[in-house]
């Protein structure tokens, strides 16, 4: 008799605040159970976001940091300068890392920073009642595009990874999803990479993972994993963008 | 102690890493950049880190993270500079993070000038942030006292977690004046158990934060936060009291203001006039006391400025209505001279002696 | 006695370092002292400036404005831009290597030194500011050449101990200079 | 190699009833329990079929409130 | 005029298009996006531009390229949104540009909470950008109110060539109250000249600016900002009396707090007990002229605010010593009842019965 | 007997406060020769940044506005939207537009803003005295990296040409230098080509220039170009990055 | 006379729609009313709730605190959350329905409503706020059925005048099980 | 075509002395004149042969002063 699956010794018992099916859960859990597995967690200090995973400081069972919307790299780089044998990460959402934090993410980039990035990319601002962010698709509608995204007033949704890939600093960029179990698991193993990044002093490391808002987008939990499935995979290729044993 | 001349940007770099000062994050702007420069020279030597933030929005942020990991950190800036850091000070505040802020201000609004100034009194005691926080404010009024000041300024941080800000202006930043580095009494500190410093295996997590989602819970964080101000407005008050005895006219002025009005009293008083000056030197908490120990022969105060009138505010609810307010100020730049405020100091009792009727 | 003395120049004409030299001897003999550069954009132009104020009493404001005692000018705009800072009777030290009109400015003293041609013969074109310095010395007497090269000697150390020569040859070069001159227009 | 055999825990009352775990399992066991209502105010998620289960896991992998676990028994 | 049942933030929102917004530049925010989602709904058919900015840092930065250009601009956030647009706000303010600028504010410092909080004060009425500048700051206390001064921000914006703050707190925002649309007053006001607009050949080319490298330049703004300021202070002053008339003790209190205050005050009258209030509805400029209005009956102010004291500094200044001032106050979107406000009052009345010796 | 070059009706008589031999005046000369041939000034709009450039607002003859460091995209974003049938440019350097406005130039490319940007990359901050700039090379001494630069404690250059050219709304991006009049003239082309591309409504359009700072580097204005064209270049490949015709 | 009162339930099932309509009445039969949605992360869990205070006298703060006249709580969570809320001999209306207990708490004045079943019977489930309503309406009187239904009327406007009589018919209903019953607990 | 012939003038008190023209000039008739101060304080550019001048224009285009200006007179 073998365990297949148990709840992870990297997240603390506290349940979760999110909305039934939003995949932020997933994600938390794949995250935990790679600091877990690398043996981390006595050595971490996260950084959460604002945004619908402010609270993942009372999730991750680690020192915790919480950061201002959009600057956790900054935060994340002032932890990692102080502590350079430590591993940090930083967990941010779309419109967190994408539009007010865009500058914060792409200089942690650019320098190299020793850090770990979570890039939770589900198309809407969750937390604050879904209004458009940067990554929202063509004709979607949100609260602040109710007549569905439109690229002439507002251009087309922006590939953050495609982006810091043409970035020196960053060592290990990725695009993945969690709408079914096997992608769960690549996602997990590019977690496990990004960390092993961080570890080998490879630089930057960001994955960016495909989520799913039930409540904003305004569909069942399953309908949202096919919707992500069909229009955000398309135009938000999977797949590796910088891989550090590439460039060593 | 040797006395060597230093500029003050310099000196106060120097007076940081002797007050154990290791991690800076900033951004240039002027009439502050020898501070950056400095310490990515100074710094790595002292075995610290010097990082260039892609802003100051960053830099405050990662003075944030710096700080609750346990390190000794400082950033530095001017006004306007300040300005985009306010967000990251309230966080900083309202997560009880020790760090010590230098803003080297300069003439405003906007873009303004990079002249000497002291139009940011409002930003820096009342913040620009959200919410009930302080800073505590120590203005210096010469290189020697910013020194002194600074070398203490991390101490202070970490004994009441928060953020002391030296504030000072164009002059202190680029003078050169003789100065003597101190060693001052250390502040017996406790260790940083809530430091994000990894658990080690140790002790539970801990958790750096300002969000509190429960009212309840925020007001009781708001209320301990007020409880500590209460300490600090008790311990850390600083203030001189120059001349005042049987003095007529009190000059309120702080900073490099403070030695033009210094220089003006003395021609005053040569002149038979008996004017005095109290000087604020922590702005906040602000020396409210010192205004109930001046003498019965005051007859008026007045706010000497480089702004259109700030502290003001502070002059008048210390004042509490025993002695009228007067001001003077130049802005922009334009520093008064002594003369300017002699005039404007006898101007002053001339019309206080004519409303009272004498 | 407070001395206010607006030193000026091109860029690498050494006025920023008379202006430190000055203050530091100052500072020697006991004196208060401040020494303020002055930055902002007219640095682009690739011309320096700084205020000295040497005082037996506490420096109020370093910024000398309308009350300048002297002004050592090492090229023609800096005396045309500093020579109304003069108070009534100050002091012009103008380079008239450079600078081929005195000022035009009158209730002023105005001490033209061929700082430039003094130096070369010293030895070193580099030290046409100390020329300078040693006008201004001569005339104004804040403290003695003495106090002068003591302070050199430590801001040089023992590694540039040599030069100490050379600009003490340059100090006296300018002193001489006003010693045995007419003052003023 | 012989099937796999499991046993699926459910901690239903931090489910939310999302329904996610029923649409990945292979042998098709898992379903809302209409007739419960948790803590929480939820139909939690429950097997159908114990029996069958292959200890596959995806359907604690998919669960994003951490109901599930999964053990092997062959 | 037909009342209709609207929540707060979108009634700001139908007043600003009526009062002749056409563009909006904001970035989410609780407890204000209502606001940005009515814009965006609604501006387009008003033949406006809606925007959704990367940050408040770039939103205010469009809302100063907006202004200058001459449109009828307007943003708005919340606490630590308003943080970040200090500098912009600055920038605005130095360059002389008419917006409007909401804040709903909640509780901080840092993230804080999102419950309503009047913690801001500071924030609103002494910047944290750089410089001597000042926003003309409108608090109302109900929708309609808020209905009436926004209606009117526009023009007056333009009219003094500066922004315009309403400063809300969650409930303002978030509430529904009945409202009547009315058409207020236009104000004269003179063709926008100065506005980047593109010379058409027909002039020479408008620079609009903060920037001043002259010390005497930038001085020369600043006294044109504060004579203008002395015009704001001269005919913009709003509040309300409100049963100060042989009061005894005057609260002083504004937007939704003064609600609550008011309920207390008429229990304590019907209590017997001689209550008042002070509503500022400008905060800046602050109405200390009303406090000369007060009867001789007056024996103790008293500010309450949802804070831990801010507005206390103005009602001390106001009160120039004639009157103890007292203070109430709760946080962190801990909201007071009007039971708390009445035994606060009465426990100050006792106190200063007591030191008075009576 | 004919006119081969005469200073352009693009900028007022103003002389520029520049330091000798700095290229910001070659290209305020071409940017204002662009919008006096393309019979711009009368409808222009340009925004000013925080840098030596500040001024650009006295050099430029046509309706100016100064805006925040950093926040010159956005400005003209305000600017271009109550004006959209106006001609908006922004000029700025490498720190304004690199580092503190890094999010402000990535969110005016995203959104596909129809605004044109001279982005002058000295690889320095000039006008604050010569710190170091995301775009300062490897090994380069500036007041702020006073060992030179080191990859390892600062990261690589940045490129912003090759970052923004991964965005959709970016209708044209071109990499261009002013060290010789063979390329001054290929700048001269650029810049034309994007406000063509800002009046044909294809998008967001920028124009990098590599460009010196002989004050700052330490070197005479002439060694200067070299050192731009022995060191800049190679890192900072000169050519077009995304051109409106080619997405057409 | 001053009515405060929590509405709570699911997202769904129309508690915000429920109260702004209480407004609404209030608004039009000349009392001050006031309607305040809970905002916040406890929206997550999809629940809902809002504050409606319907009064003679200027409303001070919209928020009830441990002075609801009533709660209407259409779920279990709600009523077990509000009910420490209601004022000593307020009254409690909830969806007996979906909650099988009654409220713990003694001294106030409980009411189970089977809103669904009836709102099923009446012709759509969507009316089980109406049901409530009614209740509400039965027991504390603000304002009469007439009322309600006028504000429908204008509410719905001419598009949606077909929707009056299924509302009607709900209040009434909600009306009537106040009205034969006894008050409980 | 026959070889062009060309004017340069200097707008001279706006030369900064950066030498940059004198690189640039295919016939190599452009230097600074040591001679001459201007207004600013620096040595203008002149040119030392100006028959020789192909108004080629490459001194006017790096002059990042405005100084220069062309004309073609064949
Ligand atoms: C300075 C500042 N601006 C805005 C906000 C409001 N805010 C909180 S979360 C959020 C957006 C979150 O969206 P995203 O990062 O996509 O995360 P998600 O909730 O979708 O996981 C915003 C705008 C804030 N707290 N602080
Ligand atoms: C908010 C703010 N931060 C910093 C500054 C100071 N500052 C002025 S210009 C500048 C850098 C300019 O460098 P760059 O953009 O490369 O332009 P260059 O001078 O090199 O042309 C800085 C940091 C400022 N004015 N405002
Ligand atoms: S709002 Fe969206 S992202 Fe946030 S918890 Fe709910 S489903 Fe997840
Ligand atoms: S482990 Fe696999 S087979 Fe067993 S219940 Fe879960 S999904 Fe079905
Ligand atoms: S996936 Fe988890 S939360 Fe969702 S229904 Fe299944 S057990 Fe419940
Ligand atoms: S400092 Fe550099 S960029 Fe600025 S004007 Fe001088 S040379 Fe040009
Ligand atoms: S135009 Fe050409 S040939 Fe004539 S001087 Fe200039 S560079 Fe020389
Ligand atoms: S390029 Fe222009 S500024 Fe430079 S030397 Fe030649 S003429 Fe003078
Ligand atoms: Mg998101
Ligand atoms: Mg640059």
């Amino acid at each position: 008799m073998s365990v297949v699956f148990e709840k992870t010794k990297g997240l603390t018992d506290k349940e979760f605040h999110y909305c039934p099916g939003c995949t932020h859960g997933i994600i938390h859990r794949l995250v935990g159970e790679v600091l877990e597995e690398m043996d981390l967690l006595d050595d971490a200090i996260g950084v959460a976001p604002v945004g619908c995973a402010v609270l993942a400081y009372d999730y991750f069972n680690c020192d915790m940091h919480e950061a201002a919307h959009g600057r956790a790299p900054a935060v994340a780089t002032g932890v990692k300068r102080v502590l350079p044998e430590k591993t940090v990460f930083a967990y941010q959402g779309d419109g967190d890392l994408a539009s007010i934090g865009t500058a914060e993410i792409v200089h942690a980039a650019h320098r190299g920073e020793m850090i770990t990035v979570i890039f939770v990319n589900n198309a809407i601002y969750g937390m604050t009642g879904g209004q458009m962010a940067p990554t929202t698709m063509i004709g979607q509608k949100t609260t602040t595009s109710p007549f569905g995204r439109n690229a002439e007033q507002t251009g087309s949704p922006i590939r953050i990874a495609e982006m810091l890939a043409t970035i020196d600093g960053a060592g290990f960029i990725e695009r993945v999803s969690v709408h079914n179990p096997v992608h769960i698991r690549k996602t997990k193993k590019a977690i496990r990479t990004a960390f092993e990044c961080q570890q080998n002093r490879k630089g930057f490391s960001m994955v960016e993972v495909l989520s799913t808002c039930p409540t904003n987008w305004g569909m069942s939990p399953i309908a949202s994993l096919g919707w992500l499935a069909e229009n955000m995979i398309p135009y938000y290729p999977l797949g590796n963008f910088r891989n550090p044993d590439k460039e060593a | 102690m040797e006395k060597v001349l230093m500029k003050g940007n310099e000196a106060l770099c120097a007076a940081a890493i002797r007050g154990g000062c290791r991690y800076f994050f900033g951004y240039p702007i002027t009439p502050q950049n020898e501070i950056p420069e400095y310490m990515s020279r100074e710094l790595p030597k002292a075995g610290g880190v010097f990082l260039q933030a892609e802003s100051e929005v960053a830099a405050i942020n990662m003075v944030y993270g710096a700080a609750g990991a346990g390190g000794r950190v400082m950033t530095s800036s001017s006004s306007p500079g300040i300005a985009l850091k306010q967000e990251g000070i309230s966080y900083i505040c309202g997560a009880e993070l020790p760090c010590v802020i230098v803003n080297i201000s300069r003439g405003g609004p906007g873009l303004g000038g990079i002249q000497p100034s002291q139009a940011d009194y409002f930003q820096s005691t009342r913040g620009g942030g959200n919410g009930d926080y302080r800073l505590l404010v120590l203005a210096p009024a010469n290189i020697q006292e910013a020194v002194d000041l600074m070398t203490e300024a991390f101490d202070i941080a970490d004994y009441y977690r928060m953020p002391v800000m030296i504030l000072g202006d164009g002059m202190i930043g680029q003078m050169m004046e003789p100065v003597v580095f101190k060693t001052p009494a250390a502040r017996e500190l406790p260790e940083k158990e809530w430091a994000t410093t990894g658990t080690g295996g140790a002790r539970t997590p801990n958790i750096i934060n300002s969000l509190r989602l429960d009212p309840a819970e925020l007001e009781k964080l708001n209320l301990h936060l007020q409880e500590k101000y209460e300490r600090v407005r008790a311990n850390e008050v600083r203030y001189e009291m120059h001349q005042t005895d049987e003095a007529e006219l009190v000059f309120v002025a702080y900073g490099t203001s403070a030695r033009i009005v210094k220089n003006a009293v003395a021609v005053m008083r040569r002149q038979g006039v008996k004017a005095g000056l109290i000087r604020p030197i922590s702005l906040w908490p602000f020396p409210e006391r010192a205004f109930d120990e001046l003498p019965g022969s005051v007859r008026a105060l007045m706010s000497v400025e480089l702004s259109q009138g700030q502290m003001i505010d502070d002059v008048k609810i210390s004042a509490r209505g025993r002695w009228p307010v007067g001001f003077y100020g130049r802005s922009g730049g334009m520093i008064f001279t002594q003369q300017e405020i002699v005039e404007a100091g006898e101007k002053m009792l001339r019309e206080v002696s004519h409303v009272s009727g004498v | 006695m407070e001395e206010k003395v607006i030193c000026a120049g091109f860029g690498g004409q050494g006025v920023m370092s008379l202006g430190r030299l000055m203050s530091y001897t100052g500072m020697h003999v006991g004196k208060e002292v401040s020494w303020l550069p002055s930055y902002g954009p007219e640095m682009r132009g690739g011309t320096a400036n700084c205020h000295v104020i040497i005082s037996d009493t506490l420096i109020g404001s370093p910024i000398i404005s309308h009350d300048a005692t002297a002004v050592i000018a090492l090229n023609y705009p800096s005396m045309v831009k500093f020579e109304h800072e003069l108070i009534e009777g100050g002091y012009m030290f103008y380079n008239s290597s450079l600078i081929e009109q005195a000022p035009e400015r009158s209730g002023i003293k105005s001490i033209g030194v061929a700082a430039n041609e003094i130096a070369s013969e010293v030895g070193d074109l580099r030290v046409a500011n100390m020329v300078m310095l040693g006008a201004y010395l001569a005339a104004c007497k804040p403290y003695s050449l003495e106090d002068v090269v003591a302070a050199l000697r430590k801001v040089f150390g023992p590694g540039k101990e040599k030069f100490i020569p050379l600009n003490e040859a340059a100090l006296k070069r300018g002193m001489e200079v006003v010693e045995s001159a007419a003052v003023g227009k | 190699m012989a099937k796999a055999r499991g046993n699926v825990f459910f901690d239903s009352d931090r489910c939310k009833g999302c329904e996610l775990c029923t649409t990945v399992c292979p042998v098709d066991i898992l379903a809302m329990n209409r007739q419960a209502i948790n803590r929480k105010g939820y139909h939690p998620a429950h097997v159908t079929d114990p029996e069958k289960c292959i200890a596959c896991g995806n359907c604690a992998l998919v669960c994003p409130d951490l109901v599930i676990s999964v053990e092997r028994v062959a």
